[in-house]
C-alpha cells in the first residue's frame, strides 16, 4: 500500500499503543482475579479443616471444635426470605411505575433522584434508620423481620434499578403491539413487559440478595443476637391454621454476625471457624450469582426481538 | 400470664416450652454468659431457650430499661442515665457480680527491658497530657531505651477503656488519643505481637490465649511495692489491683419472678466457678456467690455503686458493698 | 367536538377504568416507599442529631481538630473522622477508577465475547464477597505483604484498607462502565474505524466520551461505596481518630466509628452515644452531595447518540 | 389498478371512516394539517409520500396510538361508520377503539410467546377463556393470514423462531383473530425480503374481500399493486386522493406527478 | 443520466478499483457471490437492489469493515488503482486501507465531540497537531461539504446539536478532511427528510469532480439522479452493471427491469 512513511510510522505507533493497552487490560483482569483467588485460597487454607457436616448442623458453642453455623445459616436464610418478600414486590412495582406509568414531572424526578441517592447511602446509615424506626419506634426488636426489612430497604434501589433496566430493554414495538390489540396499560404490563423482563429482574434481585447476605454493619447496628442455640419456629405447623408467623419475630443470628463474633474470640481455634464460615458465606454468594447468571442466560435465550 | 409484660421476641404465652430468656449487653461478659447458656440448654434439652447478644453494655442497658430484656450483661455498674431510664420505665433489677476480669498490660515478647511497670509509670504513659510530649521509653525511665513506644488499647466506647483510665489515670475517660484503639481485642493482640515497641492492655482472656505472642507485665500497685502478675490467685487475693474489675449481670424483677429465669440463675451460680475459669475469667470465691445469690432470694434490688464508675474494687471491697444492700 | 353520548360500543367501561386506576395507585405507593425511606433516614438522623447539637456547638463540630467525644475532655471535630474517610476513599478510588475503567474498556472494546462472558461474572462475584471477609484479608494478608516492601508500616493503616476497598469497588465500576460503553451504538465506532482509527483510539476518542454519563454514574457509585464502606476500615484501618491524610497512618473513619460505638458500652442517650447520629448525618450528607453531583452530571451529559 | 374496469364514482361507495379537518400536533410541531380523507368500506387505501410527511402519524390517529405519548394533540375528527362517532372524542375509550381497529407494524413484532398465544392474545384480553373457542379462532385467523399450513404443527413453538415474513403474517393473523373492522398497516413489508413481501401483498389482496384496509407504504410499486385508492401526502398536507390508477397515471397535481416519477425535492 | 451526450465505452475509462471474483461470508452464510465490478475513477457508481441483497456488505468490503467482526470471511480480490494492490490481502493493513477509503453511513454518526474536533479527527489520528493546519483543512472540508456557512460560528459546539441533515453533511466533511481517494456512501439519505436529502445529492454532484464515489441506495430515483453507473444486485449476485441510463431505461436483464418498474418478487 502506498501511504507516506510518516503516516506509516504514525500508524505503527498507534498500533503499538493498542498492544500496550491490551497488556494493561489483561493485567487489570489478572489483578482482580488474583485478588479473588488469593482471598479464596486464604480462606480455604484457614477454614477447610472445619468444614465437616457437623459444622452445618451444630449451634454455636464456646468450644471452637464443637461450634457450628446452624443458627447462622438458618437465620440468614429466614432473613433473606423476608428481604426478598418485601423488596421484590415493592421494588418491581416501583420500577414498573417509574417506567410505564410515571408522567414526566417534578415528582417523578424527585423519586428518581431519591432512588439514585438511596443506592449510594452507606449501609450503616440503614442500620441507624432501622435502629431508630423498626427497633425503637415500631418495637419490632432485633428480630428476623427487623433485619429482613432493613436489608429489604437496603437492596430496594438495586431491585428498582434492575427492574427499570429490564423493562427498558423490552422494545416499544411490543408495547405498541399489545396496545393496538386493545390491551389496557396493566394488561400490557402484566402480560408482556413483566414476563419478558423477568430474567433481568431476577438477576437484579439475586444480585441484591447476594449483597444483602453479606451485609454486617446494619445488622450489627440493630443488635442481632450472637448466641442462639435454637431455630426460629417453623413457618408451617401440623395443626390449623397450619401457618405460623412467629418466626418473623424470633431472635436470630446471621452468618456475618457469626463470623464477626468468632474473629473477635481470644482462642485461635475460632479463627478457623470464622474462615470456614466466611468460606461458606462466599460460596453461598457465589452460588446465588451463578444462579443469576444461569437464569439470565436461560431465560434470555427466548427473547430475541 | 407471666409473659404479658415481657415482650421478649418469640415468647408465646400458651407454650411454656417456647419460652425465651433474652440476654444482651457487654461483649466482655458475653463469653461467660454464653458458656452458661450453652450448658444450660444442653442440661434442659432445649426446653428453655436462651439468646445472648452483644450490643455493648450501653446497648444492653438501653433494651433492659425498656423492658425488652430479661438479663443485661454489663462490664461496668449501671450508670446514672441508665438508672433513670430504668426507674422511668418501672424496671427494677438485681445487680449480680459474676466474675472478675484482670486487665492485662502487655508488651512484645521480645521486649527485654520491661517486665514490671508501676501504676505511676502507666499513668505517665497514658495521661492525656502526655499526648505528643511523652513518646519515648526513656522519658518514663532513663534506663529504658531511646525508642518511640506504640500504644494499643480499648476503644473509647468500651467499659474496658473507662475502667482502665479511671484506675490508671485517676479519671474515667481521661486518656491520650494517639493510640491504636480497637473494639476487637484480637487486632490489639495482633498489633502488640508484631511491634517491638508496643505496649497495650486488654482483657486477661486475650493474653491467656496468646501467651506465646505476648508478654504480660507485672503491675506495681503502689510505689515501692512488688510487681504482681495477673492470675486467678492474685485477683482473688486482691493483690492484682487496681486492674482487676468485676463484671455483672443485671436481672429485671419481672424476669426474676419467672420460674425458668430462676432456674437459669440457679444454674448460673452453680456452674459459674468452673465455666468462668474455662473462658479465662476469674471466678469469685464460693462464699461470694452465696452472698450474691442471697440478694436474689431476699429480693434485694438496686445497685451498690450509686451510678458512679468504680475502680480498685477488690473482691473484699465488692463483698463489703454487697453486704450493705 | 361533539360531546353527545357515545354509542355503547365505544364508551368507557367504568369497571375497567377503576381497576386500572387502583393498580396505578398501588404502583405509585410502592414507588413512594423509596421516598419514605429517605424521609425516615433524614428524620431519624436529624432528630437524634438535634439532641447532639443541643449540647455541642456546630462550629466546634466543623472546626475542632480533635475527635475525642468519649474522653473526659471531649472534642467533637468531625474533620478528624472525615479525613480518615476521605483518605481511605481516595486510596480506594486511585485503585478502583483506573483499574475498573481499564478493565471496562478492555472487556467492552478489546476482549472477545468469550473472554467477556467469562470475566464479567467472575468480577461480579468479587462484588458479592462479604466486606467483612475483605476486612480480614486487608489486615492479615495485605498489610503483612505491604510490610515486606515498607517495614515501617503500622499494623493498622489506611493504605491497606483503602487498597482492598479499591479492589472491592473495581467490579462495581467496571461492570457499570462496561454496560455504558456497550450501549454506545456500533455505528459511532464504525464512524471512527472507517477513518482508520485503531481500537484504542476508538475507545478513548469515541466510546469513552459517548459513555461519559454512564462512567460518571459508575464513579459516583464507587465513591459512595468507598465513603460508606464500614467493615474493611473498621477491621484494618485502626480505630485511632487522627486528623491525617497520610495513607500510612492509622485512622478512624465515620463508618467505623459508628459501628464501633453502636455496639460499645456507652449509655444510650449520652452525648457520646448521640455522636453516632451526627456522624451518620455527616456521612449521609456527604454521599448525598456526591449522588446529586452524579445525577446532574448524568442529566447534563445524557447520551444522545 | 387491478379493478380498472369497474370503477364507480367514489361518492356512491359506502364509507368505513373519514378524517374531517384533522390536525395533529407533536407538542408544538404540527404533523398533520387539515386532512380530509374518506376511507371506503372494504377497499384498500394506500398512503404514500416522502419520508416524514406524516403517513404513520395519520395512521396512528385512527386507533388513538398517540394517546400513549404525552404532549400529543388531536384537532378535528375521525368518524367511524356505521356508528358515526368521532373516534377522537375524549369520551371515547381508546381501548374500545383499538379493539375494533387493528394495526400491523413496519417491523414484525410478535410477542415472545408461543405462536398460539400470539394469535389468541386479542381474544384473551377480551375475556375469552374457553380453549376450544380460542383454538377455532386461532385456526381461522392463521388460515386467513395464509400461515396455517406452515405452522399448524408447531403452534406451541416460540413465535420468534419464525422467519421474518412468517412473523409478519403472524402479526396479521393476530390482528385478524379479533375480527377488526378496519386494518391499519404501517409499511408492513419494508423489513421483509421480496418473497415475503409478495406473500403479504397476496394476503392483502385476499383480505380486502372482507375487511377495510388502510396501508402506508414507501414503495410506490406496492401501492400501485395492492390498493384501490391512493392518497399522496407531503409535509403534513394531503395533496391528492383518488382511485389508485388515476393518482398514478393521471395525477391532478404536478407535485404528485413529480414524486411518482422520481423528480421531487 | 445527466451526462447522456458524452457517454464513452466504459473500457476506455480509468479504474479506481475493481472487485474480482469476490465472495463474502458471514459465518456459513454467503452474502456475496462472485462479484466482478469495476469502479471508475471520478465517477459515481450506485448500488441498488432489494433489501438484504448484499449492497452494504459489498460496500463494507472496500474498507475492510468486516474485519471488526469475528466469523466473517473474504474470498477473491478488491484491487485498488493506481497502486494495483488487493485490498483484501492479509498483508495489507486495514488501518491503511481505511485511511485512504472513507465511508459515510446510513444514520449520521457524529462523534460526541465538537464540530471542529469531528472534522479534524481524521487528521489528528494521522498525527497532525498544528492548530493552523487543522483549522485550514477543517474549513476546507466543511466548505466542500456545503456546511461551512451554517457552522462557522459554532465550531466548538457539540456536533450532536446539529440537525439530521447537518449531521450527515458533517460526517461527509469528516470523511473529506483526510482527502480520501474513494468515498463510500451507505444509504446516506435514508434517515433524512426530503430537503436534507436534496442538499446531500447536490453535494455528491459537486464532489464527483474530484473524487470517486460508490453509493448504496434503496431509492431508485436517487440512483437515477446522482450516479453515472449503476449496479443492480439481487440475493448476493451482481445482476447487471452499466451506465445508469442504460440500466434504468434499457436493462439487459428481465430481473432488473422488473425491479426497476416495480414488478419484482
Ligand atoms: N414522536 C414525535 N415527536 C415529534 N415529532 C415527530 C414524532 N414522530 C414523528 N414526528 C415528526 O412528524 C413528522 C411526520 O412523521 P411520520 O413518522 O408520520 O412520517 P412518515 O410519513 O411515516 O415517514 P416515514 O416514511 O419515514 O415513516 C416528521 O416530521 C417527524 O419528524
Ligand atoms: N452480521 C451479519 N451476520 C449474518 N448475516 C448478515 C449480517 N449482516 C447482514 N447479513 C445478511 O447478509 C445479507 C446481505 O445484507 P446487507 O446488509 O448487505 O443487505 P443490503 O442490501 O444492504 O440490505 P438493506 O437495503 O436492507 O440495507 C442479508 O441476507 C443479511 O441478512
Ligand atoms: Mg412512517
Ligand atoms: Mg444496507
Amino acid at each position: 500500500m502506498s501511504v507516506s512513511e510518516g503516516l506509516r510510522a504514525t500508524i505503527t505507533r498507534a498500533k503499538r499503543n493498542d498492544l500496550i493497552f491490551v497488556g494493561l487490560g489483561i493485567a487489570a483482569l489478572l489483578f482482580a482475579a488474583s485478588t479473588f483467588v488469593a482471598l479464596f485460597l486464604d480462606m480455604v487454607g484457614d477454614g477447610m479443616s472445619r468444614l465437616n457436616p457437623g459444622f452445618f448442623t451444630e449451634f454455636a458453642s464456646r468450644r471452637a471444635e464443637r461450634a457450628g453455623i446452624l443458627a447462622a445459616w438458618v437465620g440468614t436464610f429466614a432473613v433473606m426470605i423476608v428481604t426478598a418478600l418485601v423488596a421484590v414486590p415493592i421494588g418491581v412495582a416501583s420500577g414498573i411505575y417509574l417506567e410505564e406509568y410515571a408522567p414526566k414531572n417534578k415528582m417523578t424526578a424527585l423519586i428518581e433522584i431519591n432512588i439514585n441517592n438511596l443506592a449510594g447511602v452507606p449501609s450503616i446509615v440503614y442500620g441507624l434508620l432501622a435502629l431508630g424506626l423498626f427497633v425503637h419506634t415500631f418495637g419490632l426488636g432485633a428480630s428476623v423481620q427487623t433485619a429482613g426489612l432493613t436489608l429489604a430497604l437496603l437492596i430496594l434501589p438495586v431491585v428498582i434499578v434492575a427492574t427499570r433496566e429490564a423493562i427498558r430493554a423490552v422494545p416499544g414495538s411490543i408495547r405498541e403491539a399489545a396496545y393496538a390489540l386493545g390491551a389496557t396499560r396493566w394488561q400490557m404490563v402484566s402480560d408482556h413487559v413483566l414476563p419478558y423482563s423477568m430474567p433481568g429482574i431476577l438477576t437484579g434481585v439475586i444480585i441484591g440478595l447476594s449483597r444483602a447476605i453479606g451485609e454486617t454493619a446494619p445488622i450489627v447496628t440493630i443488635g442481632a443476637v450472637t448466641f442462639i442455640a435454637f431455630l426460629p419456629p417453623a413457618p408451617v405447623t401440623s395443626s390449623p391454621p397450619f401457618l405460623n408467623f412467629d418466626w418473623l419475630s424470633s431472635p436470630f443470628t446471621a452468618m456475618p454476625i457469626q463470623i464477626f463474633n468468632w474473629t473477635s474470640r481470644p482462642e485461635e481455634a475460632f479463627q478457623a471457624n470464622a474462615s470456614a464460615a466466611a468460606l461458606v458465606l462466599v460460596v453461598m454468594t457465589l452460588l446465588m450469582n451463578a444462579i443469576a447468571i444461569w437464569l439470565r442466560y436461560r431465560l434470555r435465550r427466548n427473547l430475541n426481538w | 400470664g407471666q409473659q404479658s409484660d415481657s415482650p421478649t421476641p418469640g415468647a408465646s404465652p400458651s407454650a411454656p416450652t417456647n419460652t425465651v430468656i433474652g440476654i444482651d449487653g457487654s461483649s466482655t461478659v458475653y463469653p461467660i454468659t454464653e458458656a452458661i447458656a450453652e450448658e444450660f440448654q444442653l442440661a434442659n434439652q432445649g426446653k428453655v431457650k436462651v439468646t445472648v447478644g452483644v450490643s455493648g453494655t450501653g446497648g444492653g442497658f438501653k433494651k433492659f430499661c425498656r423492658g425488652e430484656l430479661d438479663i443485661a450483661n454489663a462490664s461496668r455498674p449501671i450508670q446514672k442515665l441508665e438508672m433513670d431510664a430504668c426507674a422511668q420505665a418501672g424496671v427494677k433489677y438485681f445487680e449480680l457480680p459474676v466474675a472478675y476480669d484482670a486487665l492485662t498490660v502487655v508488651v512484645n515478647p521480645q521486649n527485654e527491658f520491661l517486665s514490671t511497670i508501676t501504676i505511676e509509670q502507666l499513668k505517665q504513659i497514658w495521661a492525656p497530657e502526655s499526648q505528643g510530649t511523652i513518646t519515648r521509653w526513656n522519658q518514663i525511665d532513663p534506663s529504658w531505651p531511646d525508642a518511640e513506644f506504640k500504644l494499643y488499647g480499648a476503644g473509647s466506647d468500651s467499659g474496658t477503656f473507662d475502667y482502665f483510665t479511671e484506675a490508671v489515670v485517676g479519671k474515667a475517660k481521661a486518656s491520650r488519643g494517639d493510640y491504636t484503639a480497637s473494639e476487637d481485642d484480637n487486632t490489639l493482640v495482633q498489633g502488640v505481637s508484631q511491634d517491638l515497641n508496643a505496649l497495650g492492655y486488654f482483657g486477661y482472656a486475650y493474653f491467656a490465649e496468646n501467651q506465646a505472642k505476648l508478654k504480660a507485665l507485672a503491675v506495681v500497685p503502689v510505689a515501692g511495692g512488688a510487681g504482681v502478675l495477673p492470675s486467678e490467685e492474685t485477683v482473688i487475693n486482691g493483690s492484682y489491683t487496681p486492674l482487676a474489675r468485676p463484671m455483672f449481670i443485671y436481672v429485671s424483677d419481672k424476669a426474676a419472678a419467672r420460674a425458668e429465669v430462676r432456674q437459669f440463675l440457679n444454674f448460673y451460680f452453680e456452674n459459674i466457678a468452673t465455666l468462668a475459669a474455662e473462658v479465662r475469667y476469674v471466678p469469685l470465691p464460693p462464699e461470694a456467690y452465696l452472698t450474691i445469690k442471697k440478694h436474689l432470694d431476699d429480693n434485694k434490688m438496686g445497685t451498690v455503686f450509686g451510678g458512679e464508675p468504680a475502680t480498685a474494687i477488690t473482691i473484699e471491697e465488692l463483698l463489703r458493698r454487697e453486704a450493705s444492700l | 367536538m361533539s360531546q353527545a353520548p357515545i354509542a355503547g360500543r365505544l364508551a368507557y367501561r367504568r369497571s375497567r377504568h377503576i381497576r386500572e386506576q387502583i393498580i396505578e395507585w398501588l404502583l405509585l405507593s410502592s414507588a413512594l416507599v423509596a421516598v419514605a425511606t429517605t424521609v425516615g433516614i433524614v428524620f431519624i438522623l436529624v432528630k437524634e442529631s438535634l439532641v447532639f447539637f443541643g449540647q455541642v456547638s456546630i462550629i466546634d463540630f466543623l472546626t475542632d481538630s480533635q475527635w475525642t467525644p468519649l474522653f473526659s475532655d471531649p472534642h467533637f471535630g468531625i474533620w478528624v473522622l472525615l479525613s480518615g474517610t476521605l483518605t481511605s476513599s481516595a486510596i480506594a478510588l486511585c485503585v478502583a477508577i483506573p483499574v475498573g475503567t481499564t478493565l471496562a474498556i478492555y472487556l467492552s472494546e478489546f476482549a472477545s465475547a468469550r473472554v467477556r462472558e467469562t470475566a464479567k461474572p467472575i468480577l461480579e462475584l468479587l462484588a458479592g464477597i462479604p466486606t467483612i471477609v475483605f476486612g480480614y484479608f486487608a489486615l492479615f494478608f495485605v498489610t503483612p505483604l505491604l510490610k515486606i516492601i515498607y517495614p515501617e508500616l503500622p499494623g493498622f493503616n489506611l493504605l491497606s484498607a483503602g487498597l482492598v476497598m479499591g479492589v472491592m469497588i473495581v467490579p462495581y465500576i467496571s461492570s457499570i462502565s462496561e454496560d455504558a460503553m456497550r450501549a454506545v451504538p456500533m455505528s459511532l465506532r464504525e464512524g471512527a474505524y472507517a477513518m482508520g482509527a485503531t481500537r484504542l483510539q476508538v475507545a478513548l476518542n469515541v466510546v469513552v466520551p459517548a459513555a461519559f454519563s454512564g462512567l460518571a454514574a459508575a464513579y459516583i457509585l464507587g465513591i459512595s461505596r468507598a465513603v460508606g464502606e464500614t467493615m474493611i476500615v473498621a477491621v484494618a484501618a485502626g480505630m485511632q481518630p487522627n486528623l491525617t491524610f497520610n495513607p500510612t497512618d492509622q485512622a478512624a473513619t465515620i463508618t467505623a466509628y459508628i459501628v464501633q460505638v453502636a455496639k460499645g458500652d456507652l449509655p444510650h442517650g449520652s452525648v457520646g452515644y448521640q455522636t453516632i447520629f451526627a456522624a451518620g448525618l455527616t456521612l449521609f450528607l456527604l454521599t448525598l452531595v456526591f449522588n446529586l453531583m452524579g445525577y446532574f452530571l448524568r442529566k447534563r451529559f445524557r447520551e444522545e447518540y | 389498478m387491478n379493478d380498472e374496469q369497474k370503477k364507480p364514482d367514489p361518492s356512491t361507495l359506502e364509507k368505513k371512516a373519514a378524517a374531517l379537518a384533522l390536525n395533529f400536533f407533536y407538542g408544538q410541531k404540527q404533523a398533520l394539517k387539515n386532512i380530509n380523507l374518506p376511507i371506503y368500506d372494504r377497499k384498500v387505501t394506500a398512503l404514500i409520500g416522502p419520508s416524514g410527511c406524516g403517513k404513520s402519524t395519520f395512521l396512528r390517529c385512527f386507533n388513538r396510538m398517540h394517546d400513549l405519548y404525552p404532549g400529543t394533540r388531536y384537532e378535528g375528527q375521525i368518524r367511524l361508520y356505521p356508528d358515526d362517532v368521532n373516534l377522537l372524542d375524549k369520551a371515547v375509550d381508546p381501548i374500545e377503539v383499538r379493539m375494533r381497529l387493528s394495526m400491523v407494524f413496519q417491523k414484525p413484532n410478535p410477542f415472545p410467546k408461543s405462536i398460539f398465544e400470539n394469535v389468541a392474545y386479542g381474544l384473551r384480553i377480551r375475556g375469552e377463556k374457553r380453549r376450544s373457542v380460542l383454538m377455532d379462532k386461532v385456526e381461522e385467523a392463521l388460515k386467513n393470514a395464509a400461515l396455517w399450513n406452515e405452522v399448524k404443527d408447531r403452534l406451541d413453538e416460540l413465535a420468534t423462531t419464525l422467519s421474518g415474513g412468517q412473523q409478519q403474517r403472524l402479526c396479521i393473523a393476530r390482528s385478524l383473530a379479533s375480527e377488526p373492522e378496519l386494518l391499519l398497516f404501517d409499511e408492513p413489508t419494508s423489513a421483509l425480503d421480496p418473497i415475503a413481501t409478495a406473500s403479504i401483498e397476496e394476503l392483502i389482496h385476499q383480505l380486502r374481500e372482507k375487511i377495510t384496509i388502510l396501508i402506508v407504504t414507501h414503495n410506490m410499486q406496492q401501492a400501485a399493486r395492492v390498493s384501490d385508492f391512493t392518497a399522496y401526502m407531503y409535509l403534513g398536507d394531503l395533496i391528492e386522493f383518488g382511485w389508485t390508477d388515476d393518482v398514478f397515471f393521471r395525477p391532478k397535481e404536478k407535485q404528485t406527478e413529480d414524486y411518482i416519477t422520481g423528480r421531487f425535492g
